[in-house]
């Protein structure tokens, strides 16, 4: 019985001893933690940098600062 | 905006629309050249309020992130059952073709070198460039997918089935839906590809090119993590 | 002003009907809802794995409950000075909304202090993250990991009330029911989120 | 919302809270089954929670679609318990005990 199910790793053997389910849970939880403020920090900081160039722009004589994003449709441009 | 069936004078904002509009028509040359792209000029100036992210852009932004979060789901589940299992791989069960695979992963990053390549050369306008490029990295990523292919089924033929335990499971659904993915990017791809034949896509025009960049870009970067987790021990 | 750092501040009912006042109250809105699937997904999965494990001891015996009572007496006091603080705010009165903001941020302290006493006892005792002498090693991970979080959140709310408390201090900054108001009231919604995760997680941690 | 409703009385709602949470202390002391403590715990926490977003969140004075908005975690949190379910009743808890034995029998 045992033999078997280590053989297969288990899928749902979350209570049975031999399963280190606890080393499983804290890397996993760790990592699905860490991966939104990520992505989400990735975004925000490419977003920040895109608004850094439009105002690197005003400085090299532009009139203004373009918007970060437009509110207007943009097909048929 | 409904359709006014009684006739009404225009309001004087209409009025000054509609001549913007003509004079706009007027200044627009009504077939424009074909752009080689040299000057990154277009033949009207930028108009100021362009946005500093396309809107396009940002849409696909957010779509990857969302797509990161899915494989993120998919390789803490795996975690999960790799760091739980006392050994891993499960003896008795095929060995994954790691070697293979290895070259596999370099042909897949050769092919997001040439599409960063494509992508840089519709920017200098370049129409040849980006053809080449283009069709280098549908032949690389198509290359990639065959080798999979031909790996997958003699895994199974070695009995590594998505049902013969975690160890198939999990290798099966994390590389599948990348192999999806590079399948859908590929579809998307040759899309592009026939456009660009075409002539469709200019130095200020190209953001079709951008966004199927970023996609297939998306799915190269995600595949060295799968490979580490899932390939090596 | 810049086109970019506009704030809307002004009301656009035609076209965020949700929240009339900001988006930014939505975003935070959406932005719990997506906290919330987190905080629900650890406790789901905890619930699941107590469940499927018959060797799991008993939280009330090991972990002890009167300090984790009054860390909940604690942060609900916080939140309700919290609101008391954003009402100075509305009422245009900058002294009490700075006392109840710096009251709150003493209590989100204080919260944080006591979890750190927490976890130092309940490790010296034998709970570790991976094992415990008293049975399943889950019990230990689980709830490293979940109160661990909140903690997190805890710590960055303590850090936000921080900024909202500098930005009410400063005599330039309007009070009334405007744009500041608004700011406050968003950064009020997180603290009750996190005080309403903490029930959550106390309830199902500490008491079940 | 900033002008539209008369502040609720924060203290009572503190007092609420307060009330709750010392009845939650109790109910664990209370000699039924545990089946029936879990129930009282959950329901208890359930309505502290709602106590709290309708009042110190301003969620009752605010429009439905919000509230929908709010309560999307809770549902698709109620479906993960039910979809958990089969993970964790099929295999292991009830035969683990005579599990536990078979590495000291020298099996392994």
């Amino acid at each position: 019985m045992k033999a078997w199910r280590e053989v297969l790793a288990c899928a749902t053997c979350v209570g049975v001893p031999w399963v280190k389910a606890d080393l499983g849970f804290f890397w996993s939880a760790l990592f699905l933690m860490v991966v939104p403020v990520a992505v989400a920090g990735l975004i925000g900081g490419w977003l920040y940098s895109a608004y850094r160039r439009g105002r690197d722009g005003v400085a090299h004589g532009r009139a203004t600062i373009p918007p970060l994003t437009s509110t207007r449709k943009e097909s048929g441009q | 905006m409904t359709v006014a069936t009684d006739v009404t004078p225009p309001r004087r904002d209409e009025v000054a629309i509609v001549d913007g509009l003509l004079a706009d028509i007027g200044r627009i040359p009504p077939s424009l050249p074909p752009d080689d792209g040299d000057d990154g000029e277009g033949p009207w100036p930028e108009p100021e309020r362009t946005p500093l992210v396309a809107n396009a852009v940002l849409g696909m932004v957010m779509f990857l992130g969302a797509e990161v979060m899915f494989f993120a789901a998919l390789v803490g589940a795996f975690l999960v059952l790799r760091l739980g299992a006392q050994v891993w791989p499960p003896p008795l069960q095929p060995r994954l073709p790691v070697e293979v695979t290895g070259v596999n992963t370099a042909i897949l990053l050769l092919s997001g070198a040439t599409m960063a390549l494509a992508v840089r050369a519709i920017g200098r306008g370049k129409q040849a460039g980006l053809r080449r490029y283009l069709a280098c990295t549908a032949v690389l990523g198509a290359i990639f997918l065959a080798v999979q292919g031909y790996e997958w089924t003699r895994l199974v033929h070695f009995g590594l089935t998505a049902s013969s335990g975690t160890y198939g499971a999990t290798f099966y659904t994390l590389i599948g839906v990348h192999g999806a993915h590079v399948l859908g990017a590929l579809v998307w791809l040759s899309l592009v590809l026939v456009a660009a034949r075409r002539g469709r896509f200019t130095t200020r025009t190209h953001v079709p090119v951008t966004l199927c960049g970023m996609f297939w870009f998306f799915v190269v970067f995600v595949w060295p993590v799968l490979y580490v987790l899932v390939y090596l021990r | 002003m810049s086109q970019v750092a506009t704030v809307h501040s002004g009301t656009e009912p035609a076209e965020s009907p949700l929240t009339p006042e900001s988006w930014g109250k939505l975003g935070m809105w959406i932005f719990l809802a997506g906290d919330a699937m987190g905080f629900g997904t650890l406790l789901a999965a905890y619930g699941a794995m107590r469940f499927g494990s018959a060797d799991w001891p008993s939280p009330y015996d090991r972990l002890g409950i009167n300090l984790t009572a009054f860390m909940t007496f604690l942060l609900i006091c916080s939140s309700v000075t919290m609101v008391k603080g954003l009402e100075g705010v509305k009422n245009g009165k900058r002294g009490i909304a700075q006392i109840y903001l710096l009251l709150t941020i003493i209590g989100g302290v204080g919260f944080l202090g006591l979890q750190v006493y927490e976890w130092t006892k309940l490790i010296d005792e034998g709970l570790k993250v991976f094992g415990n002498p008293w049975g399943a090693s889950l019990f230990g991970t689980t709830f490293f990991i979940i109160t661990g979080f909140h903690g997190l959140h805890v710590t960055g709310g303590v850090v936000y009330l921080s900024v909202m408390l500098v930005l009410v201090s400063k005599p330039t900054t309007a009070l009334g029911t405007g744009w500041t108001y608004n700011v406050v009231e968003i950064s009020g919604l997180y603290w009750h989120f996190v005080d309403l995760v903490w029930i959550m997680v106390f309830t199902f941690i500490y008491l079940l | 919302m900033a002008e539209g409703h008369a502040s609720p009385n924060y203290w009572l709602i503190w007092l609420y809270l307060f009330i709750l949470t010392v009845v939650e202390i109790a109910v664990i002391f209370i000699p039924v089954a545990k089946l029936l403590i879990v129930i009282a715990l959950v329901s208890l926490a359930l309505v502290k929670a709602t106590l709290v977003a309708a009042y110190f969140m301003h969620l009752r004075f605010e429009g439905r679609t919000l509230a929908l908005i709010a309560l999307t975690p809770l549902f698709l949190g109620a479906l993960l318990i039910v979809i958990l379910i089969p993970d964790h009743s099929a295999v292991p808890h009830k035969t683990v005990d005579s599990m536990k034995v078979a590495p000291a029998a020298g099996h392994r």
